[in-house]
């Protein structure tokens, strides 16, 4: 052993740290609409290298190009970005509302925005999500009412959830959105099983799984993809690689394989790596994936390249790991932006058009707050009782459970 | 009536809910084509189809979690995990999945699932074929534990167990699946064929979960168990010819107090066995109860009689399991205290 | 002395450990140059380089099979599980193989490693940031299972569990990581800094494993406690004005029961507090083994107050909390009985 | 969706079940020596083509060819061929001492010998393996005594592990092997753990971890492959592709990725597949993953192509879920049978020598046989204590075991 020089442990660490200067010159962006489209039911082996890639059609001129452009017409890019927009401004609000103390937690979504909006839109109803904490947008694309999801926010009388989870924590069957687990990656493989039972049934619905990059990490995912490998489970996969996870980058959980998206190929799946922050990229890219799933083709994984702007949540402060303005390095810019642009070069929409329509989001988140706080906020007015907390844990409330509330004098 | 094996009794619970209900799905490692390593659910696959029944691959995870979803569409899925060793790489699945699913959706998702495994010793299976690990279960709640000891009471659980609205896990003692064992390891093994509880009703019936059996009337001592312990103390009793009143728990979550109130404030005196290690079991919380609920009728310390706090070794199997002496002498002492 | 958190202590010990000893090496979610996010770790990576002290990717399996492997090389692995309540994924890991390793390698691999876990409520963290699972270690055989509930303890226990040569589930009650918190949440939050416990003595020191320590002497009734409900015991006992013996657990496995047999003989009474869901919890082991070791000196029946057996819920935190007031209760009705 | 037909739930299936014709026709095999041998610092996305293929070394008629010939020499060889047959043979006897009912469960390795035995040679003195219940070629090939095996099998009162584990779940620290787990593939991540601590310490040693074909579908595969390649871990992944896992063939397991190597692709990691029956070519890839992991180049994967002749374990009849012939039918032919062939063809070994060497390798299994007998079988002679049930729990005994073994008289 001598002739060798002792072991080294590697431990990946990111480009910059606070202090230093954002630098995402390794990070390789292919022109917009430089990408192939395959036809979907083309051999996973043979498109290997959209794992490697990124799907683009947004150029910087804002046109939409190549071959994945072209499937949105103006009402649906403006209604896009309505979604967007409104997600966008519900956080600023509920961010607000958790300083002021209305609630005990909040996550945002900023920069993220296109990809739960547009890939909401690739689905039919009687689909299902199997979300994570940051696709709010699925439901806000899905037409769930914003008062609603508020009422949970603030675990006040009104919240569907009595109350029972932590603010964001949604969940609707009827929007086709399972209810979100705060363990991480846990819904990954549900959604497998529940595309496994829409096979099963012969129906024709299909699932989304959904996962983040540093979540690619645990189990779950590992059997969500054994599972729709094996069953061709008609899912969509989407790890959501916002950069981050908490303070720890990507390189984490990624280690050498150079994207998440590489992880499907393993397991023979067609693996693809869009631009989330492009709009109509995300959309195509859904769309495809959906299809697949759709003509009982099987699994698709897709990895959704964008960056976390804002913090993990509003117990974090992104100061601490890394470069205040590393966000507006990055380089794949911001999506409302670039749809926004993109609808002005299309002719369907101005600058006025645009403030416009921010004013009237205001407006309409605004009033579903007030709506909401009518209904009380975590530590005033109207709140879940008590009882609550005893009910729904078993379909029927067996014997302890009946003791116990009595003991509680409820 | 026919008699039947336990596996016989569940596989049958299997088929007559496979066949009323197009929602009931079976899988599990070897469970398809070759019917279990334990024959559990043998000519399943061949009768229902291959997407009803069928092989997984070996992530114990990936059955519960997969499971989940199914449920969460409207399936009913039973599932099978090969050993109760097994089961941990699926409990996040199951405590913070399953488990919670209803309340934390407010009734819009639900899990109507069933978790079938092979518990317990006496088979020298070793460390990792001999475990019982239900306390881990009793302490989630959300969840329904159950546990059979013998194939009327499997078949009937298993099927109400298949109705059940929420999540099931359903241990079956494997050193029962042939015969009622009682411990006494060095005698010739007995069948079901010769045991009254191995006549299993044709078709379907249930046995409610949530009520324990008497499965001895007395007025010396209650003694409570579950699972192969049930036979374990039958031959305590007839051994030491204490006229223990043997309650078979059935389902340890939710319990039947009721049941085990009304005998040990009757007899004064209480014996709790299982095989699981005594820390932290369910005999613990039994005690508890136990003394909780009839404090002023108790004439001795309730007993507790368990595998010992020690991985479940192969050499010592009998060392380690509480048979019909190790509980006999607690009949002894409980009744001399 | 110095007066420290909850945190600084705990990140004491483990510097005083990584300076006395190369093969103690600290890892987790987060952990490396951020310092973990309730801070536990900050400033180590920095001290004593990225190889001793990273952030791993998010797999609780991952950082406890991976502590393992080290541990069975020769290190000494303190790895940090961000929340108690994503324990499970690490659960298989945990109970088929760092609890078991030296017993069935005869000794030749061992698994001296310390698995640190935030736990417990009252921080609005529903369902997934609030849970208490110490009863699903305790159950496990091979494993010991602390819960300190002050900075000084921290920092002893956790030097101890470091140098232990066996796997330490090390559980931190996060309500108290910066202040002593008595359950009244709507009083002004206090701070270690006034508190005779946040004492904490410089470089190493310990306080050993598998010893109690009494909170409060007292001769009407034996109060069993850890973590934060020490704290509420108290504040039940002076609003109650019951004098009570108030017992810190501490370790939960192996328990200090000389401890507790002693202070119940005296007292004729116990109460039981935890925070974890009723059944099944660790409290049922205390009262089994209070009844079986203090029968003939019980005047009441051991009392049990706990979580109820539902999920950690959001809104209704303080309604689930056991406080003072139904702590006091307890006591109150133990008196009477 | 009126227009997809319903979706279906696919459930692969072997080719052939009992009753049929055994048919590998779809086992692509390449030509012995016509696969590269890379240098062992190639980037991994240079080598993909590795994780479809298949290294092979012995040609049809016994001669060793191609880049990954010619590593070892005639004594070398004629002592992989001992360690193999003295394998075969101890499996023979065991399973019969099974039948005999002096133990109570036995695993044996028909086919696979040359796995374990060939890799156990390319490891130094210090290097770790984390094995499963089929690999006990590292053991005979590492020189550990055969009595010790069986007293262990015999649970025996010389059990060096006291009685208190399952037959064959051995362990020695000494010969370079972990502790045996019941559970499947939790060891495979604690081998990546292992070499991590001895990069960290900046050691020379490393660590090889082995998981089944039926396995990699675990939790601890995927893990142990996250951190493997994150940290650049010194670990040889190996993957024993034996076809089966009990009664479930190897496509449940493998889904649609084509092989068990190419799991490896998606962590960067160079991911090899060997013709496991080939003692030459597992010992040149063995090597050569060694030799990497040495020089710090980090992980490799390593899936070998081979099959399980037996049944699984003295539990199982493999009758009941695949032809009976179907082992004889397996395309890579038999490991012992094969270097016998290629000794001869070398002009280092004959007939007459081989023969000589079955007997005596017979007669020094049996006489080991019969000294661990003098120790005790399961159900008779010597045993070890009760009190041994005890110890060993932790490193002292806590008061509460000390009160449980007084309760239990001894
Ligand atoms: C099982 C589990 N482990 C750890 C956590 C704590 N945690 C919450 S979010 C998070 C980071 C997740 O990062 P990523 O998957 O990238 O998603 P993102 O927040 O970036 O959307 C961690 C570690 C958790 N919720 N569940
Ligand atoms: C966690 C776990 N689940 C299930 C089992 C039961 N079991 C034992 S061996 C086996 C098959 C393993 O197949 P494979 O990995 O291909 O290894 P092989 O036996 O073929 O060498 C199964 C399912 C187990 N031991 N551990
Ligand atoms: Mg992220
Ligand atoms: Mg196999």
């Amino acid at each position: 052993m001598a002739d060798h020089a002792g072991l080294r442990l590697h431990v990946p660490e990111p480009e910059v740290r606070p202090g230093g200067t954002p630098d995402f010159s390794n990070v390789v962006i292919p022109k917009a609409g430089s990408v192939r489209r395959p036809e979907v039911d083309a051999e996973p082996e043979s498109i290997r290298d959209l794992a490697y890639s990124i799907i683009r059609v947004l150029n910087r001129e804002g046109e939409a190009v190549g071959p994945w452009a072209g499937l949105l017409g103006d009402e649906e890019l403006r209604e896009g970005l309505r979604h967007m927009m409104t997600l966008r401004a519900f956080d600023a609000r509920m961010q607000m509302a958790q300083r002021q103390g209305k609630t005990s937690f909040y996550m945002q979504h900023m920069g993220e925005e296109a990809v739960s909006s547009a890939f909401r839109k690739a689905l039919l109803p009687g689909d299902m999500n199997f979300p994570t904490y940051r696709q709010a947008g699925l439901l806000i694309a899905g037409g769930y009412p914003l008062v609603e999801m508020m009422n949970q926010i603030y675990s006040n009388e009104a919240d569907p959830l009595k109350g029972r989870q932590l603010p964001i924590m949604y969940a609707s069957r009827e929007h086709g959105f399972f209810s979100i687990s705060g363990n991480l990656a846990t819904q990954f493989v549900q959604a497998v099983g529940w595309a496994m039972a829409s096979a099963i049934k012969g129906d024709s619905r299909i699932a989304a799984g959904w996962v983040g990059d540093g979540s690619t990490a645990e189990s779950d995912f590992h059997a969500a993809l054994v599972f729709a490998s094996t069953y061709r489970a008609p899912v969509v996969l989407n790890i959501v690689n916002n950069q981050w996870a908490i303070s720890t980058f990507q390189g984490i959980a990624r280690g050498g394989s150079g994207t998440f998206a590489a992880r499907g190929l393993g397991f023979g799946l067609p693996s693809l790596r869009v631009d989330g922050n492009d709009y109509l990229a995300v959309h195509a890219v859904a769309r495809w994936a959906v299809e697949r799933a759709r003509r009982n083709l099987g699994p698709t994984l897709v990895e959704y390249v964008t960056y976390r702007v804002g913090a993990h949540s509003t117990s974090d402060d992104p100061s601490a790991y890394r470069p205040k303005e590393e966000s507006a390095a990055w380089p794949l810019g911001d999506p409302v932006i670039r749809l926004k642009k993109h609808l002005i070069v299309r002719g369907a929409w101005s600058e006025e058009r645009h403030k416009q329509a921010e004013a009237e989001i205001l407006d309409t988140v605004i009033s579903a707050q007030k709506e909401a706080e009518r209904h009380g906020t975590l530590h005033a007015g109207g709140k879940p009782s008590a009882r609550d907390m005893f009910e729904g844990v078993y379909a029927e409330m067996p014997p302890h459970l009946r003791r116990q509330r009595q003991q509680a004098g409820i | 009536m026919p008699r039947k094996t336990m596996i016989e009794a569940i596989r049958d619970a299997m088929d007559v809910m496979m066949g009323r209900d197009d929602d009931v799905v079976v899988f599990g490692e070897d469970v398809g084509y070759f019917g279990g390593v334990f024959r559990c659910t043998q000519g399943l696959q061949q009768k229902y189809g291959r997407s009803r029944c069928f092989d997984t691959p070996i992530s114990e995870l990936g059955i519960v979690g997969t499971a989940i979803g199914m449920a969460a569409y409207g399936l009913k899925p039973c599932v099978e995990v090969q050993f109760a060793d097994y089961v941990y790489p699926a409990y996040d699945q199951i405590v913070s999945e399953a488990a919670r699913l209803r309340y934390r959706s407010n009734g819009q998702f639900t899990c109507p699932i069933v978790i079938r495994m092979p518990t317990g010793g006496g088979i020298f299976g070793g460390q990792t074929h001999s475990q019982s690990p239900e306390a881990l279960f009793t302490h989630v709640s959300g969840l329904k534990t159950v546990v059979p000891s013998n194939p009327h009471d499997a078949k009937g659980m298993l099927i109400s167990a298949i109705e059940d609205p929420d999540p099931v896990i359903f241990l079956e003692p494997k050193r029962l699946y042939n015969g009622p064992f009682d411990g006494h390891h060095e005698q010739p093994v007995t069948s079901w064929a010769k045991h009254e509880l191995g006549e299993v009703p044709d078709g379907h019936f249930t046995v409610p979960l949530g009520k324990a059996a008497i499965r001895r009337k007395g007025s010396a001592l209650t003694v409570l168990a579950y699972g192969t312990m049930v036979h374990v103390a039958e031959a305590a009793a007839a051994e030491t010819g204490i006229d223990a009143e043997i309650i078979d728990i059935r389902t340890l979550l939710p319990l039947d107090l009721e049941a085990i109130v009304h005998s040990v404030r009757k007899t004064g005196r209480c014996v709790i066995v299982h095989e699981a290690t005594l820390t932290s079991g369910f005999g613990a919380e039994l005690s508890a109860l136990v003394q909780e609920n009839c404090f002023y009728h108790l004439e001795a310390a309730v007993a507790r009689v368990t595998g010992w706090d020690t991985p479940y070794p192969h050499a010592q199997e009998w060392d380690y399991f509480p048979g019909p002496q190790r509980v006999g002498r607690a009949f002894v002492e409980t009744m001399a205290a």
